[in-house]
């Protein structure tokens, strides 16, 4: 584990990650389904639990009466919409959190060693923007629009945060590399020293994946915001995407801040999906203690507050690494 | 068939419920939530999400025609409710249930549907597959030729919709004005209530408000310490704070469970729900700082527009004054009516989030349609 | 083979997709055509091995996009209702110029015989780019970002219309601040 | 894959990009047109880069393109307000200043 970390190319791997072959993609859609499903299902029982009504139980099963729900139910339409974007805009949130997960390895392996892993996962969650404000605008309705402008809103104060939290890994492990990057985690994790960013990170996350705080895109005021007007299975896409946001922001945290699949007893691979879960439990339980971050007073603390905190992070974290090297 | 039953059966047990509340008739509304709720149902946000319409109480004849607007919204397989009676809940419930299983009616629906709208040609496919396109959105903005905006030329319009119109925002920078008819079905809405906002991106410049009535008076209202507590529940859930929202709806329904109609003058003393989420709510730091500054009101204002004295200050003082003063008895003989008109003049200027904040703060118990309509409220 | 392929089949892409720009009625398929015209040109650079520079273009170009989405509806007001309406001027000198253009350009590529390559390509790529900016390219950088940083206050200047004047008061007193819409910082 | 390809592709999104920025009235969808024409470009770049000289330095020149495209960006939204501001249009036909 502890090579020298520069020298681990895409091409020779080396023993930090195995790209396996790329029908193993299937997989990462199989995994990636199982958090989002996973997600769902803790949601529903912290909030059966809080509306205390019906057995836990019975809440774990609600995602998948949902889902039946919008399977039955008819699509819709509403005058001149632009369906083409609409429908893009739902379907590609899932396409976005595959193609997230695609470079996270999942113990030794996985299904694209991209050399810029980390700056590949920052494009993906940027399309995130483009897909949910598309969203908004295709149903040509106000208050769907609303929720396509708001979700802008928060973009522009959480993204460049985030961007600059995912810096401060690559500068300390000195690569771009994803399995690089958790491989240079050997006996210290990344969270433990680049607090900050770890957790401007995890706000990130809630923000791409238009969760908790930062759902006012989806508010209640504007009667469910981005998705006024969906319902049946461009819903259940939506709602779907969402999750899976979540699920593969969840898995990234793994390598960039929680040492990937290090750990004792488990193999490798067990204690990233482990890890995984309890990231992504952290933030569906969140979602419940907050309230919502209104995005014209978020723009303010995204800037003033969160940008010079992960500046600051960065220059320490590069001060250290030099000072190591 | 068997996985179609399953599915069925399933989808039923989770329905979603767009409830419509006729003005005086909050207490029914209230007790509809909450079997709702029991039920394991789930209460809907827009028409899309919805598969049960259920109207509590007669609306009157303005207030009817936007309900069956939403209802040719609801995708399908839908189903349509209406009670006048809290007695008649769980059989009606259990109706709604019944028919969202009733699968050849919902072959049949949209062919109806189309049918109704002079649609020809549609061979209504079996699923998947629901042009409610005419009926188009009702929060969109209002193409129901209202007098909102005269004189557009139609020909400029494209599928009937009016494009908008350009008007200084509050930067100063020329943007497009959308009318946009916030209500009457809405959730966390006063009901009844119609705003007729001029929107430019997400704020509002101009607001007229009118109010839908019911059918006939007698209707079936809350107590006050119930409906106080309504508006914590709503002003929550608007601030998106669905968790504690939650909690206040339970605090809400609490002592009316197992009572068909609980009497108004005797309440228990603070219940420990209750005190946990005035705790609660007072210790988010995030909450005051999301609605400190919100919709601030001076004395002045409050006498100037008829509202209630305990209006003043801003959002956050409005919800903690409420929280405090729930089992306060309320002054005999009711509160004076509030004139609707008054509603605009607070939200002119706030966007939409700022001002449902705003609207659902502010206690419109006894709203009454103004006597004198008022000429638009506009402020820059 | 294949890689061929994929190459012309992304290049194909891009062009149709620019093009679309200039047909398409609704502002918001203009802007999302041309970022998709950029996304395939970002993963064309992918192709070439520029890994880092690929993903940055996609990246800031599908950002880009759904910012200028924002513009675009701001100043034409369009709502996704397709309206047909013609927003050109001298259409005929403009096609005349850009197919001229395209002949000209592609004879240069057809006749010049093109140099063989020169040198191999460093084995990190990335690395390679970033020791290039920090040493011997380090000039570049340097220019850049005062550049940026000018542009930057001369963007704001230009298109904000309230000066601190308006916001402090006459002798920049007031505290808080008059703003149309508080932030959340509450400076 | 070859040079030839990528730099035709390149000169067919150029003249499209020439095409809108010449034709369009509206100010972005002139910025439109600019931005296919520094596509081209980074096209081009890349490709001279990786089948010409793929040595170390090469790929500064990308990155002064993407930095002068953001900056047209940036000047081109600033300008396109201020336009707006002043003179409530956004057509190139009504800023013609410069042109006399």
């Amino acid at each position: 584990m502890g090579e020298p970390l520069l020298t681990s190319l895409p091409a020779a791997a080396g023993p930090a990650v195995v790209t396996v072959a790329p029908a193993w993609a299937v997989a990462v859609v199989a995994v990636l389904g199982a958090l989002a499903l996973a997600a769902a299902a803790l949601d529903g029982v912290l909030s059966a639990r809080s509306a205390s009504a019906g057995g836990a139980l019975g809440a774990a099963g609600r995602p998948l009466g949902e889902a039946s729900r919008l399977l039955r139910q008819r699509r819709r339409t509403t005058v001149q919409a632009d369906t083409l974007l609409w429908r893009t805009g739902g379907a590609g949130l899932l396409v976005a959190a595959a193609l997230m997960l695609a470079v996270v390895p999942l113990g030794r392996w996985t299904v694209a060693d991209l050399a810029v892993g980390v700056v590949w996962f920052n494009a993906m969650d940027v399309m995130v923007w483009a897909l949910v404000w598309l969203v908004g605008w295709g149903a040509n309705s106000a208050h769907a629009l609303v929720g396509g402008y708001r979700f802008l809103a928060h973009g522009l104060g959480y993204e460049l945060p985030l961007m600059f939290a995912l810096v401060a890994p690559a500068i300390a492990a000195g690569s771009l590399n994803v399995g690089a990057v958790a491989a240079a985690q050997d006996g210290l994790w990344f969270a433990a020293w680049m607090p900050v960013a770890f957790l401007v990170y995890l706000l990130g996350v809630a923000g791409f994946s238009v969760w908790g705080p930062f759902a006012p895109a989806l508010g209640t005021d504007v009667a469910g915001g981005v998705r006024a007007e969906l319902s049946g299975v461009d819903r259940l896409v939506l709602e779907t995407g969402r999750y899976a946001l979540l699920a593969a922001g969840a898995a990234f945290a793994v390598p960039m801040f929680l040492g990937g699949g290090a750990g004792p007893l488990l193999p490798d691979w067990a204690w990233t999906l482990v890890k995984t879960l309890a990231v992504l439990a952290l933030l569906v339980w969140a979602r419940r203690r907050l309230p919502a971050l209104r995005p014209d007073l978020f723009m303010e603390i995204g800037w003033l507050v969160l940008l010079p905190a992960a500046l600051v992070q960065d220059l320490l974290v590069a001060v250290v690494t030099v000072w190591r090297s | 068939m068997g996985l179609r039953e399953v599915l069925a059966r399933s989808a039923a047990r989770h329905a979603h419920v767009l409830v419509v509340e006729v003005p005086g008739w909050d207490g029914l509304r209230m007790a509809t939530e909450r079997a709702v709720l029991e039920r394991g149902w789930r209460l809907a946000w827009s028409p899309a999400d919805a598969d049960v319409l259920l109207v509590c109480g007669p609306p009157g004849p303005r207030l009817a025609a936007a309900v069956d607007l939403v209802w040719e919204q609801l995708p399908g397989p839908r189903v349509r409710v209406d009670v006048l009676d809290r007695r008649d809940l769980p059989d009606a419930l259990a109706g709604a249930c019944a028919g969202l299983l009733d699968d050849d009616h919902h072959r049949r629906d949209p062919r109806a549907r189309h049918g109704a709208q002079d649609h020809g040609g549609h061979d209504g496919p079996e699923d998947h597959d629901g042009h409610d396109g005419h009926a188009g959105s009702e929060h969109h903005g209002d193409h129901d030729s209202s007098d909102d905006h005269g004189g557009h030329d139609m020909e400029m319009s494209p599928g009937g919709i009016p494009l908008a119109e350009g008007g200084d925002d509050r930067d100063g920078l020329e943007m497009d004005v959308l009318a946009v008819r916030l209500g009457p079905v809405l959730p966390h809405w006063p009901a009844g209530l119609v705003l007729h906002c001029s929107l430019q991106g997400d704020v509002l410049t101009g607001a007229r408000a009118e109010l839908l009535g019911a059918e006939h008076e007698d209707g079936d209202a809350a107590d006050p310490r119930t409906r106080a507590l309504d508006r914590v529940v709503s002003v929550l859930a608007l601030a998106g704070w669905d968790d504690a929202a939650e909690r206040a709806r339970r605090v809400r329904d609490a002592p009316a469970t197992g009572d068909a109609r609980p009497t108004t003058a005797d309440h228990p003393t603070a219940s420990p729900g209750l005190a946990r989420l005035r705790r609660r709510v007072r210790r988010s730091r995030m909450l005051r700082w999301s609605l400190r500054g919100l919709g601030p009101l001076t004395a002045d204002d409050v006498r100037r527009l008829g509202l209630p004295e305990d209006a003043g200050g801003d959002a956050y003082d409005r919800l903690l004054h409420l929280l405090d003063d729930v089992d306060e008895p309320a002054p005999p003989g009711g509160r004076q009516a509030v004139p609707v008109d008054a509603l605009a003049d607070p939200v002119v200027g706030l966007d939409l989030a700022a001002a449902r904040l705003v609207l659902a703060g502010l206690d419109l118990g006894g709203l009454s349609a103004a006597p004198a309509p008022r000429p638009e409220a506009t402020r820059g | 083979m294949l890689v061929d392929i994929a190459f012309v089949a992304l290049g194909v892409v891009a062009v149709l997709s620019g093009a679309a720009v200039f047909v398409v009625d609704s502002m918001a398929r203009a802007t999302y055509a041309l970022a998709v015209s950029f996304v395939a040109v970002g993963v064309q650079v992918l192709f070439l091995q520029q890994s880092y520079v690929g993903v940055v273009v996609i990246l800031m170009m599908v950002m880009e996009m759904a910012v200028m989405a924002v513009y675009m509806v701001m100043f034409m007001g369009m709502n996704p209702a397709l309206m047909p309406m013609s927003m050109v001027h001298s259409n005929r000198t403009a096609v005349a110029t850009a197919v001229l253009t395209f002949l000209l350009l592609a004879a240069g590529i057809l006749v010049v015989d093109w140099p063989a390559r020169r040198g191999s390509p460093p084995p990190e790529v990335t690395e390679a780019l970033g020791e290039a900016l920090m040493g011997p390219q380090m000039l570049v950088m340097a220019v850049i970002s005062p550049v940026m940083v000018a542009t930057i206050v001369a963007g704001v200047v230009l298109a904000a219309p309230r000066t601190r004047y308006d916001r402090f008061g006459d002798d920049l007193r007031q505290r808080p601040p008059d703003d149309p819409q508080p932030g959340g910082v509450g400076r | 894959m070859t040079l030839e390809a990528a730099l035709l592709i390149s000169a067919a999104i150029f003249s499209v990009g020439l095409y809108g920025a010449i034709s369009q009235q509206v100010v972005v969808m002139v910025m439109m047109g600019l931005e296919l024409m520094i596509n081209a470009v980074i096209l081009a770049a890349a490709a001279c880069w990786w089948f010409l000289a793929p040595g170390p330095t090469g790929q500064v020149l990308l990155m002064v393109v993407i930095a002068a495209m953001t900056l047209e960006m940036a000047m081109g939204f600033a300008v396109a307000v201020l336009l707006h501001r002043a003179r409530q249009t956004d057509m190139t036909d009504m800023a013609t200043d410069l042109s006399r």
